[in-house]
């Protein structure tokens, strides 16, 4: 990705030293040859040139699509992970970032990747908005809060590179930079192992998963989730009309968020929203959680505390009693 | 040189058209300036659907005879666009009688619309859904039909509750924005019935009436899209 | 310019404007009770216009005026379309979570 | 075109200037000369808060941990730098101070259409910096010029409220000056002017106003909607409370982005009237550049959410935001090419205002050619938010918008006050402008593409030798800045009487005396073509 960018900023680098100088050479040449030599002097008039104003109409416009194309191609490979790449998540608040490591360690203003593999960051805002930038990557993404957006790369050699945070977010905007660490892949296994406490994302996930009582409805009169990630779903979209999705984490997130957006067919529209309910961090854990679940995982008996009215089968919305400017204001 | 004319000006005619286009052009920027926020309405409106959708019910629901208040507001708003037609028009012939009584009538149709305006402000700041801090306390009528509105929409209550406040955000935003607009019409056509119960109005000189025409059919103009998009779509 | 621009519009124009508009606010107060979904938006919004082309085009003069004014009147709602159109539109093509709970909604609501 | 050529001095010609001398009669005045100068003063007076502001802020950044002031400080002081210079300086630079001055003197008219909102107009301006300047006083707003939501509304606790009604009511004063502009332009021109014979500064005025009119209410309302916010505590903008930050940032780019274009657009009409004066030539393709303003006013509308490509838009809005910000880019090199062509087989001589013309051209054109960067989304997604954009609209607004800006005030220096600028000072200063001009941001252009984010107070090592050619390029800015104040302040006790046309330029303005007397010109005058070089008689230089 980032020769990529680096032979397109060549190309408009040599763009721009060119019509530099040619208007540079132009401006000198003409202001020396062309002098005023004596103070009556009057010269020639000239009003125009149609030719040549479609000259250098033209010239520039096809030169300007040619960066269009070029540009919007890379933005377009920028945007397009690979199936196979690992995800990391990360977190940005004021200010600091918390990253997630599939694995289940977890680092704050560092992020260890191995050497060659695919990497997808997923990003959300705790907060403001951030931006997770890595120069020598060539890439950044804006962290809004109450959105995922993503940005990935490969990295190419080992070393130690900036990641700073790009939109401004307040008084220590400037410190909330970190280091990435490109690592062997075998350095980067030792070191996910060296957090013995670590809990992987997916294990918290089921905590949670048990906890919210899922499992009640899920695999039972819910439709299965074992093995659901990365299968095409069939759902009635939000226009009744039936339609096929990928589920991905997107997909994933939005039904926990709005379960009735792409309703899995078939299947009664039950399931209350958990927006209010999660943290960021939670769905993540979730997501993660999903992801990894295997056929017997999903449908396993519950043993967890007992459930609220919420999701007793045929309960009603789960009444969620945060006054409404629980997060106003506090966490700053 | 008459003192009708600025000492810019050549002629009457060159300021008459001066003043009428300088009008248009402040229209211009007035069509932008409420545009902002009906961008953030419609941009919402997409987003937030069952929120809005609850809103526009409640606001359409303080009624008299069965009609909401807003088309009432309407009528009088409508009313008063003709009455100050009937008035450029009497102005252009001179007739500072007529005008004059055109002006009152416009004047009392402009407080009419004010005072319905004010009566459906008190009845929404008793449901409670005037939006900030302290205010937004929507009574239990409004409460329950939000927690409905969230179960069939699947929508967390709270959520639904910020997204309800938002839509009233927008409406006091667009009606208070159009509201000010309207008491600045009504100073404006004060003025013009004071002028015009002098003669002031000849069939040469009579721009300042069709000029602040212009702003008061405007501003009914923007209570036109107002009507259905804050009382009407759901 | 000059003498269209002081012509005198008869009475009897004015109040049959007049009653149009009120024919059209009693026509979208009456159609925004039934239920036609999507069609709501629509005729509530196309009767607006026609509305407003009404008070545009004979209360403003603007069928009289030069075509200077005309230009202008229409300039306003180009920039209007195009802040409403880009923004709009961009907001169409986010991913779907962007987009939330949002439009999903109508289709159920509407049901009710 | 009616030519007076020389009117010899009698007793003291009544001048809008020696009229009448008390401090009421320039407070309420009406004329439009007067109030240019009113507002040259205020601009001033904000260019100097605003310049301070930055020279803290170079300081500060001469090393990469300086302690000279905190972050929170820093912060401030940026935002107060971007605040004033966009809102206060920029904003009504060309326009407010050379456009109300020669608007009615290029078309041959006594006065604007509306003299009272001319000057209810600087009250605005007045009220909006007053207010600007007490939020300062009381500790100062830390959002950033862009007041980014939901930082801005639920984030920050500083006076932003103060701040944003400061801007609000300023963005009133743009409204009438452009809307005052549009009108005269359209109904005051003297008997001869027609379209096609406006000077090009005049053709640039109205692109601009087009701006401030339609443009300008949506950052009124968005403000607006901003502070609602802050003072209700509803979420119109803030996730947490259910509203959408990046709505923000179309509203805000709706207006910043084309107000980039009123910034620049100015310019770009002293630009063509100095290239044409100092090489005694017709403009090359004048209906081009013309047209070229109007397209950039037009096409300005469209490109705004090429400040929003990283920002969580879609690819879909990136990929039409990208095209069409190419595309406003072709009338610029328009411009550009037209300007060098006219120079061709002129006659140029290379006066204070020519340098800055020129200089202006090449920062110009850098300022241009590094904007495409930034259009590419390839680009965009490495160097946006660094100081690669910092360079980039710097070389625009200083190195564009301010040269053209000192290079009229040179120009007409004569025509507003009467009296000649020393001509060998003024060259140092602008050669001294361009060079410390070109080492303040050059550099920067290389910290953006390294990876240094905009906005830090401290940053990482690497970057300091960038940094500190970019702090000695400023200081050398200052100095740039503070000669011309000391001789142009000179040169009205002491400085030469100048004639009606001391450069031997074409135009209306100068055909009338220096100062103007109060109605502008003795009788109305008839206008001929524009640019008559040909025709003009340079035999008594």
């Amino acid at each position: 990705m980032a020769s990529q960018v680096d032979h397109l900023v060549l190309f408009l680098v040599g763009v721009t030293v060119f019509f530099s100088l040619l208007i540079f050479g132009a401006i000198g040449w003409f202001a020396i040859r062309y002098r005023r030599r004596s103070p009556g002097e009057r010269p020639q008039q000239i009003h125009g040139s149609i030719l040549l104003e479609l000259t250098w109409t033209i010239i520039p416009f096809l030169l300007t699509m040619v960066m269009f194309g070029w540009g919007a191609k890379v933005f377009v490979a920028a945007h397009s992970p690979p199936d196979d790449a690992m995800e990391i998540f990360v977190i940005g608040k004021q200010w600091m970032w918390k990253i997630q490591h599939p694995e289940g360690r977890r680092e704050i203003n560092t992020l260890h990747v191995p050497l060659g593999r695919a990497v997808k960051l997923t990003l959300t805002s705790q907060d403001v908005i951030h931006d997770f930038s890595i120069p020598a990557f060539r890439i950044k993404q804006d962290v809004v809060p109450g959105m995922y957006t993503t940005e990935w790369f490969i990295p190419t050699r080992i070393g130690e590179y900036h990641l700073f945070c790009d939109q401004y977010c307040g008084a220590k905007h400037a410190e909330m930079a970190g280091t990435v660490i490109v690592t062997t892949e075998a350095d980067y296994q030792r070191w996910l192992a060296g957090d013995l406490t670590a809990v992987p994302p997916a294990v918290a996930g089921k905590k949670l998963f048990e906890l919210y009582g899922c499992n009640t409805c899920h695999g039972q009169y819910g439709p299965t989730l074992a093995g659901l990630y990365g299968t095409q779903v069939e759902v009635i979209d939000e226009r009744g009309i039936r339609r096929t999705v990928i589920a991905d984490e997107a997909y994933l997130r939005e039904s926990i968020l709005y379960p009735n957006v792409k309703l899995v067919a078939g299947y009664p529209n039950r399931m209350p929203s958990f927006k209010s309910t999660l943290s960021e961090e939670q769905l993540l854990d979730l997501v993660q959680y999903i992801k990894s679940l295997s056929g017997a995982a999903a449908t396993a008996p519950y043993k967890g505390p007992p459930l609220g009215p919420a999701t007793q089968p045929g309960g009603a919305e789960p009444r969620i009693e945060n006054p409404p400017f629980a997060n106003y204001r506090t966490n700053q | 040189m008459s003192d009708l004319v600025a000492h810019q000006f050549d002629d009457l005619e060159q300021q008459t058209e001066a003043d009428t286009l300088g009008m248009w052009t402040f229209l211009a920027t007035e069509v932008l300036f409420f545009g902002g926020m009906i961008c953030g309405y419609c941009v919402y409106r997409l987003l937030y659907f069952p929120a809005w959708h609850e809103g526009s019910l409640i606001v359409d629901n303080f009624r008299w005879l069965g009609v909401s208040s807003g088309a009432w507001n309407t009528a009088v708003l409508l009313t008063s666009s003709l009455t100050v037609a009937m008035g450029v028009r009497a102005a252009k012939m001179g007739d500072n009688q007529f005008l004059a009584k055109m002006l009152v009538l416009t004047l009392l149709l402009g407080i009419a619309f004010l005072a319905i305006k004010a009566a459906e402000y008190t009845h929404e700041y008793h449901e409670g859904v005037v939006p900030g801090y302290s205010l937004f306390h929507p009574d239990e009528e409004i409460s329950g039909d939000l927690r409905q509105a969230a179960a069939n929409s699947q929508i967390a209550e709270n959520t639904l509750r910020h997204e309800f406040q938002l839509f009233w955000v927008f409406y006091f935003f667009m009606t208070g924005v159009h509201a000010l607009h309207m008491v600045i019409g009504v100073g404006l056509f004060t003025y013009l019935l004071i002028e015009a119960r002098r003669g002031r109005f000849t069939p040469k000189k009579h721009a300042p009436v069709e000029i602040m025409g212009l702003y008061w059919h405007f501003v009914d103009l923007v209570w036109i899209f107002l009507l259905p998009l804050l009382y009407l779509v759901r | 310019m000059s003498e269209e621009k002081h012509k005198i519009e008869s009475v009897g124009i004015y109040l049959l404007i007049y009653f149009l508009l009120l024919a059209l606010l009693i026509a979208t107060v009456s159609a925004a009770r039934l239920d036609m979904g999507p069609w709501n938006v629509v005729t509530a919004l196309v009767i607006a216009v026609a509305k407003s082309l009404l008070v545009i085009l004979f209360f403003m003069h603007v069928r009289h005026n030069s075509r200077l004014t005309w230009v202008f009147a229409g300039a306003a709602f180009v920039w209007l379309t195009l802040l409403l159109g880009l923004t709009l539109s961009e907001y169409r093509f986010r991913p779907p979570a962007a987009l939330a709970h949002s439009v999903a909604q109508l289709e159920r609501t509407s049901d009710r | 075109m009616a030519t007076i050529s020389y009117i010899p001095e009698y007793a003291a010609p009544e001048t809008y200037l020696n009229t009448r001398h008390t401090v009421a009669s320039w407070l309420l005045t009406k004329d439009h000369k007067r109030i240019a100068i009113l507002f040259m003063v205020s601009i001033t007076v904000l260019f100097a808060v605003g310049g301070t502001a930055a020279v803290i802020m170079r300081l500060q950044l001469l090393t990469p941990h300086s302690t000279l002031v905190e972050a929170e400080t820093y912060n401030k002081l940026f935002t107060l730098h971007g605040i004033v210079m966009v809102f206060f300086f920029l904003v009504p630079s060309i326009p407010a101070t050379l456009g109300n001055f020669l608007v009615p003197l290029m078309i041959g008219a006594r006065d604007l259409a509306f003299p009272r909102i001319n000057l209810l107009s600087w009250y605005l301006y007045i009220t909006g910096a007053s207010l600007t300047i007490t939020c300062l006083i009381l500790g100062g707003a830390d959002t950033g010029w862009t007041f980014y939501t939901p930082y801005s509304s639920s984030f920050s606790n500083t006076h932003v409220v103060l701040a944003i009604t400061g801007v609000f009511i300023a963005g009133f004063s743009s409204i009438l000056t452009g809307l005052n502009f549009i009108v005269t332009i359209h109904k005051m021109r003297c008997p001869g002017m027609t379209w096609f014979r406006l000077p090009l500064f005049i053709w640039s005025m109205y692109a601009t106003s087009i701006i401030f009119v339609l443009a300008t209410p949506v950052l009124a309302i968005t403000l607006a909607l901003v502070c609602l916010e802050r003072i209700l505590g509803v979420g119109i903008f803030d996730p947490n409370l259910g509203g959408d930050p990046i709505l923000f940032q179309h509203l805000f780019w709706f207006y910043s982005h084309p107000a980039v274009y009123i910034m620049i657009l100015p310019g770009l009409g002293v630009i063509s009237e100095l290239v044409t004066c100092y090489s005694r030539k017709a403009p090359f393709g004048y209906s081009f550049i013309a047209m070229a303003s109007l397209a950039i006013a037009i096409l300005g509308f469209l490109v705004w959410a090429h400040h929003m490509f990283i920002a969580g838009i879609s690819i879909y809005g990136g990929i039409v935001f990208s095209i069409l910000s190419f595309m406003v880019a072709i009338p610029s090199a328009i411009k550009v090419f037209n300007w060098t062509a006219t120079l061709y087989k002129g006659s140029i001589q290379l006066d204070t205002p020519m340098l800055y013309a020129l200089g202006f051209i090449g920062l110009f054109t850098i300022g241009g050619l590094t904007g495409l960067f930034l259009a590419t989304l390839g680009i965009d997604m490495h160097v946006h938010d660094t100081y690669f954009v910092i360079a980039h609209f710097h070389y625009i607004m200083v190195g564009g918008a301010v040269m053209a800006y000192m290079g009229g005030l040179h120009f007409w220096w004569p025509k507003i006050t009467g009296k000649l600028y020393p001509e060998w000072w003024g060259r140092i200063a602008a050669l001294i402008l361009f060079f410390g001009f070109n080492l303040t941001f050059f550099p920067q252009f290389l910290l953006g593409y390294l990876g240094m984010p905009r906005r830090y107070y401290a940053y990482a090592p690497e970057f300091q030798v960038y940094n500190v050619m970019s702090t000695a390029g400023a200081s050398i800015l200052a100095v740039g800045y503070l000669l011309p104040l000391g001789y142009l302040l000179w040169s009205l006790r002491w400085g030469r009487t100048a004639g009606p046309n001391p450069f031997k330029a074409a135009g209306l303005e100068w055909t009338t005396a220096s100062p103007p007397p109060p109605d502008n010109f003795e009788e109305t005058p008839v206008a001929g073509e524009p640019y008559n070089y040909h025709e003009m008689d340079f035999s008594d230089v």
